[in-house]
């Protein structure tokens, strides 16, 4: 099951790097200020993410056509691997929502619904789904969409030969997939094309997140994919040149690295889509401003929150926001990872071991003043590792600490953490010098800034804080030394990071004990228990199941293997001629959306 | 001649060897590789190590020296992990619009250095040259990235003269008139940024050439022929400065490696500098080292050109 | 033509001593008003930064602000802060005592290196020369940007001095050659020979005899190195392989010109060190200028 | 056994190119020269331009290396490895065309002048100081000099600076290449005064390199005039001026001008002969590859390049 | 008395060194006649060249004060472009420096063919072609045909001397101004070359300016002989008179210093000192009074001028009259000159 990252739905974060869920501690979302307005105006200079709609709002008349400019926020070029199967960039994974649909669609609390353009029906032991593919689904080459493509889609994942990186528990939880990718089997057990149309698949072990992203929703047209091998198939033309879907709109040509060009898809499902076209193009982040400013583009995937201050008041587009699915925190290195068996291991000696260290520092930080001022209240201080993207199981009730630097140091004290040598810095309980080494990672405008405030927090309460080799650290060599191959750097006690949260609550992937991810090296019996019942069948049901991820934030709250620090927004400036257009999550008719005006509007 | 140059190249070929093998071992001593960056529980970490140990990224590096070198005899550089094609191809498609920009930044860094050297050599002293050697001493001193940086913002957005990223308009046919007209407008803004800064060295150089030539006792032979003075300048001096400026042609192709890297992230320009730092970043190995050996080949090539034109244009250096 | 420029006039021999060449230097200076005011502002600049980093508290500097992101000059923060909250002017200032050291200690140790590298390749000559020369080559397509990332990854502690050994690796190379072909011309002078047949050995003529001759060269040369190298760092910081915001340098506070909203609004972060940059290297240019116009006798203007 | 004995010299220089820079010929500087000097005797070497005389001088010395034969001095071989010895090194001194660039601009005379002194003798500053002002008196030039640079001196004085720095260790055999070619007439008489009254003083044996053949006249005693790397005569200065007998030899002199304009017309005569002779008769002093023959005595003082008889 | 050809008055040729001119031409008059050679010689630096200079006006950045008549029309004041009519047609200049005096880039035949060019615009390329070849083998190049294609690099120093000298003779000038032209060159070469001028104004009826420091060449070559030192002409005479009977105290030392002359004597005469620089010149009183100091001070002229002592023989300053070579003790000392 899934977790921890974010979906795999176009909506794909905005991170600057762009495989995986990971979020920069601060990459691409950026602070600001109303440099010039701070005494006047007060509280003004703040904005808070409630202020924010996620649909457009156009009264305009639509008029016939038109082409919509979609801007991809990168200083890179985009990877051009147009195929759910394959795709490892989340550009593409942009350009792919365009073109390449899903045929599950999902309601505004992540879970499928069957309203797009397959259908489904789960048995009562919630193992076995049937689906039922939409009888005018066709692939943009007129050829219908059927039970066999879909299956296909699995089978290319399963084999052994495949060169992507999609193959994981969603697919090993299927019956049959292990043999079939051993190639023990000719074909998937678990997986029964019914007829034309109905696809049935059975998975091993019934958990409530298959319905939030746990199956696989893209079919692959095996009437074009059928004669590659699988294992050229991610550099064959049919992905990169001539990619095809069944969605709103069809690709019509590719400027690799750049733009992709693509024309409405006239027998679409739903409809025939209103606008003309789409272009969907690269923008530079240091540029998007400019972009929108003179019309070059209508929207983009992401915004840099950092110069949205500055430019708030645009006057041709509209800002809109919602909360994104994610949150920025502080790690405590407990345990290392034992590679043999591919589990976590605590290990009391640590450090950080001492949970009272931990929430002193917990205390010692405002993240309510870093949100406020780093980032004009666009971001915010967290309290539970369930962001409030889920509101379904985001538990605002938790009571967290809160920036109270003389609890941490009565906490700090009578946890026998005192100066005995006078030096201004505290010792540990033994009497020794305690000098914590904090790994920050580089990127983004105020990761440096960020970093040392945190230091200066901690070094006022008397705690030794420093900057792991004095510097922050690039990107791959941050995760290498924080344990993303296992080997943890024991040079590093702490750590700042940011995760995705995916569509789906579980959060098993990044705190599970098998979780590779969990770099805090965290676990407990109680942790594991929980985690695994609220991804148990009991957990179908949902008071069930937010009872469970309710206590175990809580319990995160109390053992603190990390705390979170802020919680963020997402912005989406639009530009004012479009109409129906949305950034909610489930936003599902990309062909109802339409223009007003013939060319984009420009500022004034 | 060809013996010649049949000489360098066999002089270079051991150089681009032990380069080839320094890229490998850089690329061991590197934290992270192409998979590191799918930091996401989504994924399987087994299936990541799959992929690693099918990609051999695991191998010591020496094993895939050899398996790289195996590839490249067959002219195969392997595929890109992060594009999922031929490096050859995706280099290929790079190589393109970076040779086009190249060609524009050196056309319009003689077009601009020439007539600025020579009124500046010839007319040395005066105003116009003061005002020229200004012009050189301030570009001199101007960090090109805050140069592109303006100019961007000035003519792409204030003056909206310019397309402002990319290599061409998105959905016009390869091959059409509007698609080259395209592909020139928006080389344009890069190649002109670059050839503004990169071309002061060119016009400081062509100017004291000619304020040496215009000493040389063979100026004064020609000025007691009877020759006039714009003949003397003419067939004389200018020819004569000109030639070290000819000579400099192929460095200029090495120095504007350095100047893409800076213009074309800029300006989102999709060239070979802009791959190498995405490479580079990304842990894109098999891209780095087929663009380092490019980068690499590329500046001896520049070294053997100058010494080529060096050659065809001074009889006194006539290669044999 | 043994211009008489040189000859002395008989008479006058014993009493006036002709100048040295510190004093062509020193004159040729003084007569350039350009270059005068250029080396007095270099001086000041020096002096001012070096010494009253003395007094600054660097770790102030670098404090994180909270309460005092982005503000514009006043009197409080001369030239503003940045979006940490820390001053500018404070970073001006260390940053450009940071930015001039590098750029000081990349020319000297290019100079160092080239210096020996060149003379001993241009004296020695034939298969060493060889050798050497194809050495060099080969560190002139060296991708550098590879090695700095490398270098970043591998050093932990990333100071001044390392930043500088790592730009030094790749600077050297320019002087070396320039050092080589003007040894391979200054070893065939009659005086080299003349050493020889006097007995002295080859480090010796090296180093004493014909070293002295080219120094003017050198200082002219490494002159205009100041300045290109003082430019190359913030290059470095562009691309995000500068310092590290806690040591301030000029390219680090103008690659927040990186930055769309810094460069459009918030103009008191990048502005000042981008003029200081320009007005550094234009000093530092004007008086390498003249220092090349004093060293070529038939450009001097005295 | 001679002063300074030289058999057979040759120095070839390598032609190097091809695809390896393989030696692909030799430019043949010096090619099978013989000769010897007495003590305290002056030795003109007299050619043309490029025939080989500042090679010969600079293989003595050990500035070239020599390809094949033997320099004796003194009895001893040079050309072994063993003997090129610091003695025999101080023994053997050069004076140098240019007195611009024989001098290192940068260095004060008395660096310059020490610096032979530094090399072999381990003296005090204050003696060292004392033995160069010694020097210098003996070259004409005041004490006080010493702390001056060599662009404060005339092309004459330096030249005379030069002659100091050779004579410092007391050397027997100074070879002396074109020491007066680049300087003016009546400079030039200075030097060749003061390089004749030294002679005299230190009992010196010159090896006295020049293309000047007024110069060559005045101050040597035997001469030898090489050709393309080659003899073509050797003799006393009677010998050579007065009764030439190498057509190449004949033409030199003949070229010589005549300061005496009354003797115009009758010197373009002779130039005329001497041209007109020289061309009927080239193939009898010259091979086939232009070269000079091997010397053949006409008197006990006498040796001529001519085809050997018979 | 044959027809005048070039005739000084006065001239005066500065140059500008720090803020001030000095004069390194100062007050030269002469003549020049038709199929005559006058001989200019001198010391290093004693304005020989900057006079010839001053006659083509060939200086870029001198003042030039006085007249200078070409065939009775004043060159120093006259447009660049009836200048450049005359240069290399009319008036014609061979070069000390065959080095560096041809256009490394340019073919031979090129360089030669564009004096051709420049003065005779209604040749065409072929004729132009053969004159220049004709013109190699005037002065005696070997192979012409083969030597026109070539780089002059590719030519020895005096087959590049040769190529200036049919550069300077292409039009056939009237005035050929030969400044050292054999200085670089060895002897024997040196010979040709001097024979093949002197057959050049036999053929041509030039008026030749030959300027050298070598005395031997003189004798060899000139009618009328001019001495310059530090800027002046101090003696100027036919060249029998000259080398018989000289006056000036200069002249008579510069004699007296060249070894072939002093057969049997072992012992040279030394001129005391060096020509002064540029700027350190004395103005005024007779220049060389300097070099001679064992002559009292009182014998020179306070403003020297030229005397005709003897038609035609012109002597500067009084001097000449007690002018004495110093004893050979007193010649010793003078060794320690600083
Ligand atoms: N280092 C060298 N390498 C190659 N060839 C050389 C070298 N030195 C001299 N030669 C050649 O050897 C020949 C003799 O040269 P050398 O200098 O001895 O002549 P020279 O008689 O002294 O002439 P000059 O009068 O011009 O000084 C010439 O052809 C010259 O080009
Ligand atoms: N362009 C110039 N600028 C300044 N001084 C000059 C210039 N040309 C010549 N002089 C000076 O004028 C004086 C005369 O120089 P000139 O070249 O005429 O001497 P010369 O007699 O030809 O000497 P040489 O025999 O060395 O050629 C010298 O002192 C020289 O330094
Ligand atoms: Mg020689
Ligand atoms: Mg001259």
């Amino acid at each position: 099951a899934c977790s921890g990252g974010s979906d795999d739905e176009g909506s794909g974060d905005s991170g600057s790097d762009d495989a995986g869920t990971e979020e920069g501690t601060d990459e691409g979302t950026d602070e600001g200020e109303e440099g010039d307005s701070e005494a006047a105006e007060g509280e003004d200079g703040l904005y808070s993410i409630e202020d924010f709609s996620t649909d457009k709002t156009n009264e305009g008349e639509a008029i016939e056509g038109g082409t919509l400019q979609y801007g991809l926020v990168t200083d890179t070029a985009f990877e051009g691997t147009l195929n759910w199967n394959f795709y490892s960039g989340t550009y593409d994974a942009e350009i792919l929502g365009w073109f390449g649909e899903s045929l599950l669609s999902n309601d505004d609390k992540y879970r499928y619904t069957n309203d797009g353009a397959a259908t489904y029906e789960v048995s009562d032991d919630n193992r076995t789904f049937t689906f039922t593919i939409k009888d005018n689904v066709n692939w943009h080459d007129g050829e219908p969409v059927t039970a066999e493509d879909w299956a296909f889609s699995f089978e290319v994942i399963g084999d052994p030969e495949y060169t992507g990186v999609r193959y994981g528990a969603d697919f090993t939880n299927i019956e049959g997939m292990e043999a079939y990718n051993a190639g023990e089997a000719d074909s998937i057990s678990g997986i029964e094309v019914v007829d034309e149309k109905t696809l049935k698949i059975t998975y091993i072990k019934a958990s409530p997140s298959l319905l939030t992203g746990g199956i696989w929703p893209y079919a692959m047209p095996k009437h074009i994919f059928g004669d590659i091998p699988v294992a050229e198939m991610d550099s064959s033309p049919e992905v990169r040149e001539n990619p095809i879907g069944f969605g709103p709109f069809k690709v019509e040509s590719i400027v690799p690295g750049e733009s992709v060009t693509m024309v409405k898809n006239e027998d679409y499902w739903q409809g025939e889509p209103k606008l003309d076209g789409v272009t969907v193009k690269v923008v530079n982040p240091s540029t998007v401003v400019q972009a929108f400013e003179t019309g070059e583009v209508d929207a983009v995937d992401s915004f840099p929150a950092d110069q949205y201050p500055d430019n708030a008041d645009m006057s041709n587009v509209e800002f809109l926001g919602m909360i994104d699915l994610a949150y920025t925190y502080i790690g405590f290195k407990l345990g290392t990872w034992d590679s043999e068996n591919a589990e976590v291991v605590m290990d009391d000696s640590k450090k950080m071991s001492d949970v009272n260290l931990r929430r002193a520092m917990w205390y010692a930080v405002d993240n309510d003043a870093v949100g406020k001022n780093f980032y004009n209240g666009l971001r915010w201080n967290a309290t539970t590792l369930i962001p409030p993207s889920h509101p379904e199981y985001h538990d605002e009730t938790i009571e967290t600490p809160t920036y109270d630097p003389e609890e941490a140091k009565r906490i700090l004290d009578e946890a026998g953490y005192v100066d005995t040598n006078g030096d201004g810095m505290r010792e540990n309980p033994e009497g020794e010098e305690l000098v914590i080494n904090f790994a920050s990672m580089s990127g983004g405008d105020t990761a440096e800034p960020l970093a040392n405030y945190y230091i200066q927090s901690w070094n006022a309460v008397g705690l030794d804080v420093q900057l792991l080799d004095g510097r922050l650290q690039e990107f791959n060599t941050f995760y290498d030394r924080v344990g993303q191959s296992g080997e943890d750097d024991p040079a590093v006690d702490i750590y700042q990071g940011a995760w995705g949260v995916g569509y789906d609550v579980n959060p098993q992937g990044l705190y599970g004990h098998k979780a590779l991810f969990n770099f805090p090296r965290y676990e407990s019996e109680e942790n594991t228990a929980l985690l695994e019942d609220g991804v148990s069948e009991e957990s179908f049901d949902v008071e069930h199941r937010k009872q469970v991820y309710s206590d175990w934030q809580k319990l995160m709250v109390e053992e603190i293997p990390v705390f979170p620090t802020l919680y963020r927004s997402l912005l989406a400036p639009v530009n004012n001629r479009v109409q129906n257009y949305s950034i909610a999550v489930d936003f599902n008719a990309l062909h109802e959306i339409a223009v007003t005006e013939e060319e984009p509007i420009a500022a004034e | 001649m060809w013996k010649f140059i049949v000489r360098r190249l066999v002089i270079t070929f051991p150089q681009i060897i032990l380069l080839s093998v320094l890229v490998f071992i850089m690329a061991q001593m590197m934290p992270g590789d192409a998979l590191s960056g799918m930091i996401d529980p989504n994924i399987d970490p087994a299936a990541i190590e799959k992929q690693r140990e099918n990609l051999g990224l695991n191998d010591p590096w020496h094993e895939r020296y050899v398996d790289w070198v195996g590839g490249l005899l067959q002219g195969d550089l392997g595929e890109s992990f992060r594009f999922k094609m031929e490096v050859t191809e995706l280099v290929e498609q790079r190589l393109i619009n970076s040779f086009w920009l190249g060609v524009a930044t050196l056309f319009f860094t003689y077009l601009i250095a020439i007539p600025l050297g020579i009124i500046s050599g010839r007319w040395n002293d005066t105003w116009g040259d003061q005002l020229i050697t200004g012009y050189t001493y301030i570009g001199f001193a101007t960090p090109l990235f805050i140069f592109a940086l303006v100019m961007l913002w000035v003519f792409g957005f204030q003056l909206q003269w310019f397309p402002t990223g990319g290599s061409v308009e998105p959905g016009l046919t390869p091959g059409s008139f509007d698609y080259v007209w395209s592909k020139f407008q928006h080389l344009l803004l890069p190649a002109l940024s670059l050839a503004l800064i990169a071309t002061v060295n060119t016009v400081q150089y062509l100017r004291s050439e000619i304020v040496d030539t215009k000493q040389k006792d063979f100026i004064i032979t020609a000025r007691a022929k009877g020759a006039s003075e714009s003949r003397v300048y003419n067939r004389h001096i200018f020819r004569n400065s000109l030639l070290p400026i000819a000579a400099f042609f192929g460095f200029e192709i090495t120095g504007l490696i350095g100047g893409t890297v800076f213009v074309e992230q800029i300006f989102g320009y999709p060239g070979m500098g802009l791959l190498f730092m995405e490479s580079i970043l990304l842990r894109d190995y098999t891209v780095v080292i087929a663009v380092v050996l490019l980068f690499g080949i590329a500046s001896i090539l520049g070294a053997l050109i100058s010494d080529i034109i060096l050659s065809l244009v001074d009889p006194r250096i006539r290669i044999k | 033509m043994e211009t008489t420029d040189v000859k002395m006039d008989e008479t006058t021999q014993g009493v006036t001593k002709s100048p040295s060449g510190a004093r062509i230097f020193w004159r040729e200076i003084v007569r350039d008003k350009l270059a005068l005011i250029s080396l007095i502002f270099l001086v000041l600049i020096t002096a001012f930064v070096y010494g009253i980093s003395l007094i600054l508290d660097q770790k102030e500097i670098v404090t994180v602000d909270l309460f005092a992101i982005h503000q514009p000059p006043s009197e409080e923060f001369w030239l503003g802060t940045d979006y940490g909250g820390r001053d500018i002017f404070g970073q001006l200032i260390i940053g450009t005592r940071n930015s001039l050291s590098i750029g000081i200690l990349v020319t000297l140790m290019t100079g160092v290196i080239g210096v020996v590298y060149g003379l001993i390749s241009g004296y020695f000559g034939g298969h060493v020369d060889n050798i050497m020369m194809r050495i060099l080559d080969f560190f002139l397509i060296l991708p550098f940007l590879m090695v700095v990332i490398v270098f970043v990854a591998i050093v932990p502690k990333y100071s001044v001095f390392t930043f500088s050994l790592i730009m030094t690796a790749f600077l050297w190379m320019g002087i070396a050659r320039l050092i080589r072909s003007k040894v391979l011309q200054e070893k065939e002078l009659d005086y080299a020979q003349a050493s020889k047949t006097l007995g002295s050995s080859n480090i010796k003529i090296m180093f004493t005899q014909v070293l002295p001759n080219i120094t003017s060269l050198i200082i002219v040369t490494m002159t205009l190195n100041l300045a290109a190298n003082i430019g190359l760092e913030s290059g470095l910081s562009f691309l995000g392989f500068g310092f590290p915001e806690s040591t301030p340098s000029l390219g680090t506070l103008l690659s927040y010109a990186t930055n769309p909203q810094t460069l459009e609004y918030r103009w008191w972060i990048w502005v000042p060190a981008a003029v200081l940059i320009l007005l550094l290297m234009l000093a530092v240019r004007n008086v390498g200028e003249a220092l090349k116009r004093a060293a070529d006798a038939r450009q001097r203007r005295g | 056994m001679g002063f300074l004995e030289v058999e057979d010299l040759k120095v070839y220089f390598p032609i190097k190119g091809g695809l390896f820079n393989r030696t692909l010929g030799n430019i043949k500087a010096v090619d099978g020269v013989s000769f010897s000097i007495e003590q305290g005797k002056t030795y003109g070497l007299v050619g043309e331009s490029g025939s080989g005389k500042t090679t010969t001088g600079r293989a003595i010395i050990g500035l070239n290396d020599i390809t094949s034969g033997k320099v004796l001095f003194e009895g001893k071989d040079l050309t072994s490895k063993k003997s090129k010895t610091a003695s025999v090194r101080k023994d053997i001194q050069m004076i140098f065309q240019d007195p611009y660039s024989s001098l290192n601009p940068k260095k004060r005379v008395l660096d310059i002048v020490a610096e032979p002194i530094r090399n072999f003798e381990k003296l005090s500053k204050q003696e060292e100081k004392k033995r160069v002002q010694e020097l210098l008196e003996m070259v004409g030039l005041s004490p006080e000099s010493i702390l001056k640079y060599p662009h404060e001196f005339s092309g004459g004085q330096r030249q005379r600076i030069g002659v100091a720095r050779a004579i410092a260790l007391k050397p027997k055999l100074i070879i002396a290449d074109e020491p007066v070619s680049a300087l003016d007439v009546s400079v030039q008489a200075q030097v060749l005064n003061f390089m004749q009254d030294i002679q005299k003083e230190l009992n010196l044996t010159y090896l006295f390199i020049s293309h000047d053949l007024g110069v060559v006249k005045h101050m040597c005693d035997e001469i030898g005039i090489m050709y393309k790397g080659r003899y073509v005569e050797q003799g006393t200065k009677q010998d050579i001026f007065e009764n030439p007998q190498h057509i190449y030899t004949k033409r030199l002199v003949a070229a010589i001008p005549d300061i005496d304009p009354r003797h115009r017309a009758e010197q373009k005569q002779f130039r005329e002969d001497v041209q007109r002779e020289y061309e009927q008769s080239y193939n009898d002093y010259f091979d086939s590859e232009g070269l000079a023959y091997g010397l053949q005595s006409v008197s006990d003082t006498h040796l001529v390049a001519l085809p050997e008889k018979g | 008395m044959s027809e005048k050809l070039l005739e000084i008055k006065n001239l005066k040729t500065s140059f500008r060194i720090k803020d001030d001119y000095y004069a390194a031409v100062d007050d030269v008059t002469l003549t020049l006649n038709k199929n005559e050679v006058l001989g200019i010689v001198g010391e290093s630096g004693s304005g020989k060249s900057a006079l010839a200079f001053s006659v083509m006006g060939l200086h870029n950045r001198a003042k030039i004060e006085g007249n200078i008549l070409f065939k009775d029309q004043d060159i120093a004041n006259i447009s660049p472009a009836k200048l450049n009519k005359l240069r290399g047609d009319d008036m014609a200049m061979i070069f000390q420096d065959p080095l560096t005096a041809l256009n490394p880039l340019m073919i031979v035949g090129d360089q030669i063919s564009e004096t051709l060019l420049l003065h005779k615009k209604n040749m065409s390329q072929k004729q132009r072609k053969d004159r220049v070849i004709s013109l190699l083998d005037q002065v005696g190049i070997p192979y012409p045909e083969h030597v026109y294609n070539q780089f002059p690099h590719e030519l020895s120093g005096g087959m590049r001397q040769r190529v200036i000298i049919a550069i300077a003779i292409a039009n056939q000038p009237e005035l050929l101004i030969a400044d050292e032209p054999t200085t670089a060159l060895d002897v024997t070469i040196q010979a040709q070359i001097l024979d093949l001028i002197k057959d050049l104004k036999d053929d041509m009826n030039t008026g030749i300016i030959l300027i050298t420091h070598d005395l031997g060449v003189v004798a060899e070559m000139a009618d009328r002989v001019a001495v310059m030192y530090a800027g002046q002409i101090v003696e100027i005479a036919d060249v029998h008179t000259l080398f018989e009977n000289p006056l000036h105290p200069y002249t008579r030392s510069l004699l007296n210093s060249v070894p072939n002359t002093q057969e049997g004597q072992d012992k040279l005469h030394v001129i005391q000192g060096i020509v002064p620089s540029l700027s350190k010149l004395p103005r005024e009183g007779c220049r060389f009074a300097a070099r001679m100091p064992w002559i009292d001070e009182s014998v020179h002229e306070e403003n020297p001028v030229l005397h005709e002592i003897k038609p035609g023989h012109f002597v500067r300053c009084t001097c000449h009259k007690h002018f004495y070579f110093p004893d050979e003790s007193k010649e010793d000392s003078n060794h320690g000159v600083s």
